[in-house]
Order: C-alpha cells, then sequence, then structure tokens
C-alpha cells in the first residue's frame, strides 16, 4: 500500500470515522452510510479521483445486519490510483444517501442497484427499475430470491415436461 | 385532438422525465423501440420529439437482461466462465481474459509466458474483429451499405484464425484461468502472418472510402460533442473518452499480461465529436495491428498452462502415469477449486472501455458474487446528454458511434 | 399523327394490367386473419403513446411548398426540351426570362432562410 | 387463404397452383431484421458475403414486420422482451413463419434462470429449430433450407383451416 494511499485512508479515518481492510494489494475502506457523500466528493475533488468504476452491492444474506455491502471503486487517473470504499446496510433499513451529485453514473447504478438488490438511494432523480420490467416482483441478485432453475427436457423426462410446458396456442 | 387522452397517457412511468409540453401534446413521445435497425440490439430509446429535433431522449434497457451475474453464483469458478462469452458477444476472447484475470488475482496463480503472449495476440485480434463489425454497423447506419460488407470479409479471416485455434468462431473459452485450454496449432503462426499482410491496406480502403468522404463529414463532424469533464462524470471509458481528449488506457497506465514490453501509442483526439470517436477506432485498428506483430515476433516457446495442479487440470499424458495427476484432475473437473473469503476488482481493456470483474469468494468452489464492470452501461448513460437539440438522423449517427453492445449493457 | 397516341395507349393499358395482375394476386390467393394487434401502428414493437395524428411544425409545409413551386417549373422544361431545334433563338430568349425569374424567386427564399431547417 | 376458403380441395386444379404459389413464397421469402444477441451477429454474418444468405431468396433483411415472412428470432429471449417478440409476431402478414436459431431461442441453453424464456416456442409457434450456440452461418442456411422444403409442402387445405 504505497503512501499516497495511506494518507488519504489516514485523512478518511479521522474525518469519517473509517476503518480499512487490505487484500492483494487492494484497500478496502469501510465509511458508514452518512458519511459516504463528503467523503466522495472529498476524495474526488482533493485527490482527484474523477472515475467512479464500480458501483454496486453485495448480499451477505444469513447475515442479518450488515446485510448488504454497497461498494464504490474510485480510480484517479492522474495519479494511476485506485480505492474502494464500502458501505454496509442493514437489513431493516435499506436506505442510503444517492452519489448522483458527486458522480453522473451514479444515476443508472444505483438504479440498477435498486432494481437487483432493493436498496433505495434516497434523492435520486429517477428512482425506477433499470434492468427488470416495471412490474417485476422482488429483487433477482438477493440470495434468497430462487434462480428460477426448469428442469430441461431430456428423453427419458419427455411426456410428464412435455405437458407441463406453456406451448403457445396460435 | 382530445388532451385528456395524452395527458393520462404521458402520465405513465415517464411523467417527472418528460417536459411538460409533451403532456400538453406538443412535443410527440415516439418509441425508437427494441425492434430497430439502427439501435445495435435490443435497445429502447423514447424519443420527446418536437418536429425533427430531439427535446429529450430517454433510454430504456433490460430487454436483454440474462441475470448472467446470478447464474454464475450457481457454477463453479471453471463452468462460470462459460457464461461470460456471451456477455458482451463481440468480444468474447476479452471477457475470457478479464475473468480469467480476476480468478487468477483471487487465487494468485501465475500464468507462464507464453500463455501471456498469445493471450495478448488473440484478444488484439478479437479487438480488430469487434472494431470491424462496429464500422460495419457504422457504415450501414450512414447508408454506406457496401462498407458492411467488406468489414464482414476481412471479420472472417479472423474468425477462420479463432476457429483454427480453438474450435469455435465465437465463444471459444480458450483463454482459462491459469493460461489457455491448450497450445496454438502450428498453422498459427502462417494464419496470422496472413492477416498482417493484407490487412493494411484493407484500412486504407475503408478510409478512402469513409473518412474523406464529403457527405459522411457534414453527417458527423461536430454532432454529439461531449466534453472530457462530462464524459468522466458519466464513467465512460475506451475510445468514447479517448475521443474527448482524456489519454486513459488500461493496458498503458496499468499494463497486464506483458503489454508493457510491446510499444504503440494510444490515439486521442480533442473535439469529442461522432468523427473523433470514428477516428480513434480507426486508428486503435493499426495500434493493434502493431501489436500483434511485435507480440508474434517475440513469441515465447514453453508451456501455455501453469504447473499448479491445484487450480490447473493436469493434461491427459500425465493422468495415465501419475497417481496425484488423476485425483487433481477428478477433483478439479467435479468439485471444482475453493478460492479464500476475499474480494478482488481487476479491469481490462475491452474495446469498448474499461472491462472489470469484481469477484468475491467465500472458501467454497462457487463464486460468491460476480460483478461485471461492462463499459457500453456507462457509455450508454451519456446519450441523453449528448443527443439534445440534434435531429432524429444525427442520433442514429452519435448511437452507432458509441459502440454499445446490449449483451455488454444488460448482462 | 394517330399512331403516336396509339403507342401511349398500349402502354398504359399494359401498365395498369401488370398492376393488377399483381395487387389481384395478392388479393385472391393471400391467407387474410384479421387480429386487434394487426391494425394497431406498428412502433418498434411498442404500443405507441398517443394519437399518431398531431400538429406537425411549419418547417414542414414550407419544403412542400418550396418543392412544388421548383417542381412545376421543371415541368415547363419539358415540353420545350421536345421542340428545342425548331423554336431556335426565340425559345432560348423566351425560356430564360422565364428561368431568370424563377431564380429571383429561389435567391430571395434562400436569402429568407426558407431552406434552413432551424 | 382467399381462394382456398371457397374452392377447397379441386384435384389438379389446386395442386398446380398449391407448386406455384409455394415455389413462389420460398423464393422470395423476406427476413425480419430481429437480432437480439450472439446469434445475430452470426445471422450479420451469414447475410454478409462470405456466406451470402441472398443466394436463396432472402435478399433483404426488412426491420418491420409488415414487409417481412420470415421471422428468425435469433438470441436469447428475455422475460421483458416476450410480449414485444409476441406483438412483433401478431403484426406480420399472413404467410408467416417462425425460425428459432440458436440454442438459447430453441431451449433457453446455458441460460437456466429466472431471466430467459426457456425456449421461444412459449411465444411464438415455431417451425424450425436450428441448434448451436450460435450456429454456423451454414447451420442457419440449412435450417431455411429445411424451411423451404417445409413450405413446398404445405396445402392450401390446411393453411385456410389454421
Amino acid at each position: 500500500m504505497d503512501n499516497t494511499i495511506e494518507k488519504i485512508v489516514q485523512v478518511l479515518q479521522e474525518k469519517a470515522g473509517a476503518t480499512f481492510e487490505e487484500f492483494r494489494g487492494e484497500v478496502h475502506v469501510f465509511v458508514n452510510a452518512d458519511k459516504i457523500v463528503d467523503s466522495l466528493t472529498f476524495l474526488r475533488d482533493e485527490h482527484a479521483f474523477s472515475l467512479l468504476s464500480v458501483l454496486t452491492a453485495v448480499d451477505y444474506w444469513p447475515q442479518e445486519n450488515p446485510r448488504f455491502h454497497v461498494i464504490y471503486q474510485l480510480t484517479s487517473l492522474t495519479q494511476n490510483l485506485s480505492l474502494q470504499l464500502r458501505v454496509p446496510v442493514n437489513a431493516n433499513q435499506l436506505k442510503m444517501p444517492t452519489a448522483t451529485g458527486v458522480f453522473e453514473v451514479a444515476n443508472w447504478r444505483e438504479r440498477e442497484v435498486y432494481d437487483m438488490f432493493g436498496i433505495e438511494f434516497e434523492g435520486h432523480p429517477d428512482p425506477r427499475r433499470i434492468l427488470m420490467a416495471e412490474d417485476w416482483i422482488g429483487h433477482p441478485l438477493r440470495k434468497d430470491f430462487p434462480l428460477g432453475y426448469e428442469e430441461p427436457q431430456f428423453s427419458f423426462n419427455f411426456e410428464e415436461i412435455d405437458l407441463r410446458k406453456p406451448y403457445v396456442k396460435e | 385532438m382530445p388532451d385528456y387522452q395524452l395527458e393520462e397517457v404521458a402520465v405513465g412511468p415517464y411523467k417527472h422525465l418528460v417536459s411538460e409540453r409533451a403532456v400538453s401534446g406538443e412535443t410527440m413521445l415516439l418509441n425508437m423501440g427494441p425492434q430497430h435497425p439502427s439501435t445495435h440490439g435490443v435497445l429502447r430509446l423514447l424519443l420527446e420529439l418536437d418536429g425533427e429535433t430531439i427535446v429529450n431522449c430517454i433510454p430504456d434497457i433490460g430487454y436483454l437482461h440474462t441475470g448472467v451475474e446470478k447464474n454464475m453464483e450457481a457454477k463453479t469458478y471453471l463452468k462460470a466462465e462459460v457464461m461470460c462469452d456471451r456477455l458482451d458477444y463481440m468480444n468474447p476472447l476479452g471477457n475470457n481474459l478479464a475473468y480469467s484475470m480476476a480468478v487468477e488475482k483471487l487465487v494468485d496463480l501465475d500464468v507462464p509466458p507464453r500463455a501471456q503472449a498469445l493471450r495478448v495476440i488473440l484478444v488484439e485480434l478479437q479487438r480488430i474483429a469487434s472494431h470491424l463489425v462496429w464500422l460495419g454497423a457504422f457504415g450501414l447506419d450512414l447508408a454506406a451499405m457496401s462498407l458492411f460488407l467488406y468489414c464482414f470479409r476481412e471479420r472472417e479471416v479472423i474468425l477462420d484464425i479463432f476457429e483454427l485455434v480453438s474450435g469455435q468462431r465465437m465463444m471459444t473459452t480458450y483463454i482459462r484461468p491459469g493460461g489457455l485450454w491448450r497450445d496454438v496449432p502450428v498453422e498459427f503462426e502462417s494464419a496470422v502472418r496472413h492477416f498482417l499482410k493484407i490487412y493494411p491496406a484493407r484500412i486504407d480502403e475503408y478510409e478512402a472510402l469513409m473518412s474523406k468522404n464529403p457527405v459522411l463529414q457534414d453527417r458527423i463532424v461536430g454532432i454529439g460533442k461531449m466534453s472530457a469533464q462530462d464524459a468522466l462524470s458519466y464513467g465512460v471509458t475506451g475510445p468514447m473518452l479517448r475521443a474527448s481528449g482524456v489519454d486513459w488506457d488500461l493496458r498503458k497506465a496499468r499494463p497486464y499480461m506483458g503489454y508493457e514490453q510491446y510499444e504503440f501509442n494510444v490515439p486521442t483526439r480533442k473535439e469529442g465529436d461522432t468523427y473523433a470517436r470514428y477516428i480513434v477506432r480507426i486508428e486503435e485498428m493499426r495500434e493493434s495491428l502493431k501489436i500483434i506483430e511485435q507480440a508474434m515476433n517475440k513469441l515465447p516457446m514453453g508451456p501455455v498452462n501453469s504447473d499448479n495442479r491445484k487450480f490447473v487440470p493436469p493434461p491427459r499424458s500425465e493422468i495415465g502415469t501419475s497417481m496425484e495427476s488423476l485425483i487433481h484432475h477428478f477433483k478439479l473437473w467435479t468439485e471444482g477449486f475453493p478460492a479464500p473469503k476475499a474480494s478482488i476488482y481487476s479491469a481490462v481493456e475491452s474495446p469498448r472501455g474499461e472491462l472489470g470483474v469484481y469477484l468475491e469468494g467465500d472458501g467454497g468452489p462457487k463464486p460468491y458474487r460476480v460483478h461485471w464492470r461492462t463499459p457500453s452501461f456507462n457509455n450508454l448513460s451519456v446519450i441523453s446528454l449528448i443527443t439534445k437539440g440534434h435531429l432524429v438522423a444525427d442520433l442514429i449517427g452519435i448511437l452507432a458511434s458509441v459502440d454499445i453492445v446490449l449483451g455488454d449493457i444488460d448482462r | 399523327m394517330m399512331l403516336e397516341y396509339i403507342a401511349i395507349a398500349v402502354m398504359i393499358a399494359v401498365a395498369t394490367l401488370i398492376a393488377a395482375i399483381a395487387i389481384g394476386l395478392g388479393e385472391l390467393l393471400g391467407p387474410k386473419k384479421k387480429s386487434k394487434v394487426k391494425d394497431e401502428p406498428y412502433e418498434s414493437g411498442i404500443a405507441p403513446i398517443g394519437p399518431g395524428t398531431r400538429r406537425m411544425p411549419v418547417r414542414f409545409y414550407l419544403v412542400a411548398v418550396l418543392f412544388i413551386l421548383f417542381d412545376i417549373e421543371v415541368v415547363f422544361f419539358l415540353p420545350w426540351a421536345v421542340v428545342f431545334r425548331q423554336l431556335g433563338l426565340f425559345g432560348l430568349a423566351e425560356m430564360s426570362v422565364f428561368i431568370v425569374i424563377l431564380l429571383v424567386g429561389y435567391i430571395y427564399a434562400w436569402k429568407k432562410g426558407a431552406l434552413e431547417w432551424e | 387463404m382467399g381462394v382456398e376458403q371457397k374452392l377447397g380441395n379441386m384435384g389438379i386444379v389446386t395442386t398446380t397452383l398449391e407448386n406455384a404459389v409455394n415455389w413462389s413464397r420460398t423464393n422470395a421469402m423476406w427476413p425480419m431484421l430481429f437480432g437480439l444477441a450472439c446469434c445475430a451477429i452470426e445471422m450479420m454474418a451469414a447475410q454478409a458475403s462470405d456466406y451470402d444468405m441472398s443466394r436463396f431468396g432472402m435478399e433483404l433483411m426488412r426491420p418491420s414486420p409488415r414487409q417481412s415472412d420470415l421471422m428468425i428470432v435469433a438470441g436469447r429471449v428475455s422475460r421483458k422482451m416476450a410480449p414485444v417478440l409476441r406483438r412483433l409476431y401478431d403484426q406480420m402478414p399472413e404467410p408467416k413463419w417462425v425460425i428459432s436459431m440458436g440454442d438459447c431461442a430453441s431451449c433457453g441453453g446455458v441460460f437456466n434462470n429466472y431471466a430467459i424464456v426457456q425456449g421461444v416456442d412459449e411465444v411464438v409457434p415455431v417451425d424450425v429449430y436450428v441448434a448451436g450456440c450460435p450456429p454456423r452461418p451454414e447451420a442457419l442456411i440449412h435450417g431455411v433450407l429445411t424451411l423451404f422444403e417445409k413450405v413446398k409442402g404445405e396445402k392450401f387445405v390446411d393453411l385456410a383451416k389454421v
């Protein structure tokens, strides 16, 4: 972990009370939800992290709080650095402040996280589903959402699947 | 016109996006929908038109959502790689490389130098093939019908090389974690040399046909301007970002697979309009040729797969003789290899931009979470910004220059 | 004199005959199956929003009028071209006056910006 | 059909008429430009210079369903796309056929999950299934030729009932 990242992480620790861990040369900084927007603006303005390359979430299902981690992966083009911020979100309080004010890419990425995980982002200009149909029930990428696996039709089970298969009339 | 019908109809999910002139019926809401010749796949653009000029353009994606990220969580690391060919179907080998590098970074697996050089050659060939399909579709959208046929003629030569190497034209799954599926056949060298010999003349042919053509110049010069600041804020990467003046190419900034040995320059332009994006991609094809040339000259001999038997299945010849290889073979092909309980992010430069894989393992043989950071998703989100005030005919040119692939966007 | 007119009549008859056969066969042999969705306007696979006929911007009308104006001008050139030899200098002077008048109109429209789309 | 609904089966008259009509249909069947995913790229390759589907009467890929007789479902059909696919099929003029190109369209293929319709025959009646992921351009052309054999065998009577 080279020194510029180390300085940034120290500043984040005092300002946002963040903890951090490291794996394979990558730094993951844990920030809680209310501090995330100003740490993003701080990183973008002071430290030239001008590209938010990844905004996604991970579902640790059986573990209730924090059930989700929302991940912001920032890249700085000038210094060629990258830093990952992780925000733990509890299962009972799926609310997050929106980052569209800081990065425009957050607009679509947050809609995708809402569509796939059900985490609402307050203040989002267009809080609709992006990938699934408007009337889709449930959030597919949650661990408790079934994969929707249908038994494939081979020769030995051809007849009984043929009866169940919804062929179109005309 | 009965105003109430427009009022109630426009009130639908787009009410907060369209201007109030649409509700009063002055501007027209038109679907440039999933089935359209120039949306390069199933993308729906809801256009709010005032006569011919676009007041507002609302993209609606998801018509090709295949749930790949969910499906990969149900397969082992090796079987999940079959899914990633179908993501960005113009760049299957690039997807394989992105996924294989992510797995190699997660389990700390080494790749022998010969495999690295072959990976670079194949990925650059795939970049040229992807740019060829883009150039064909770009010409087709701007009514240059013959260019489409020329581009696909060259693409067939590249696809023959892929078929020679892996047996499949497009969905090869040839680049595996730890190296390649098997070594390239003997004829690979002459096939690539043949392509390198005929191709530069073909690019000049396209340039002669398209670049200096005044009809094309009028249609795409100064259309769809995008400033570098907007591009970075919208997360745009790849040729679109380089056409707006930002010199950011992952092959130069963070060299992987031995890219630092080859010198090539990264074409950038300042204007950021459709013509600049067109020129940047044409130059990129020439740079890729240089890389392939140097890589072919310095192709090292040696093994193609890493000899770390924990993750890479042993060659079949060894299975007959040594007991450990049989055990490794059996374990890897039935249950797969366990990965540490941690998460990594590794990115590759695909023909459309930064293609990143966020891979999280949970100690078991199946990936816990695979998120594909695909470039077309962000590149498309700029479309509503850069098409404001243009004519519908310009939108066709802009959308063709953004070079989106719907499998990449909807995953 | 009558001979040319017969040739024209034959040509018209053959043309209408071919058109009639093509449409008639299609009508006679083509299967017909009406359905509610089939009659709706096709808008890239999505149900259209709002009615199709609505108030059009005035620019379309302007371009249409200009086209008709200069199209009819070209129609007047055709008879002149047929008897170009016999008319000689007189025909040339006559037509150039006609062309100059329309050219003035064209330049006026151009300078007023009628040809610009915005 | 116009005349069949009235005439039904008149032996020699309708059989020669059938052969003439079927011959004219197979040699000028225009597919609809309906590319969904990876199979669409192989369909474009089949239409382009090397494999040239135009040799079999498929000269033009018409984007609008109004001017096309054949719908090649080239690619995976997602749940959100299924109603649009059904609407496009309904808006095609009457003598229409469907080729389901590739495994994803025929049976869901590699993607057995919530997002993909497991086989397009749940949405539109399919005439010819082409296997492959993606099928080679020759495989698609072979599928087209099998469809031509099927169209040549069609009788007016059963078309009138459908």
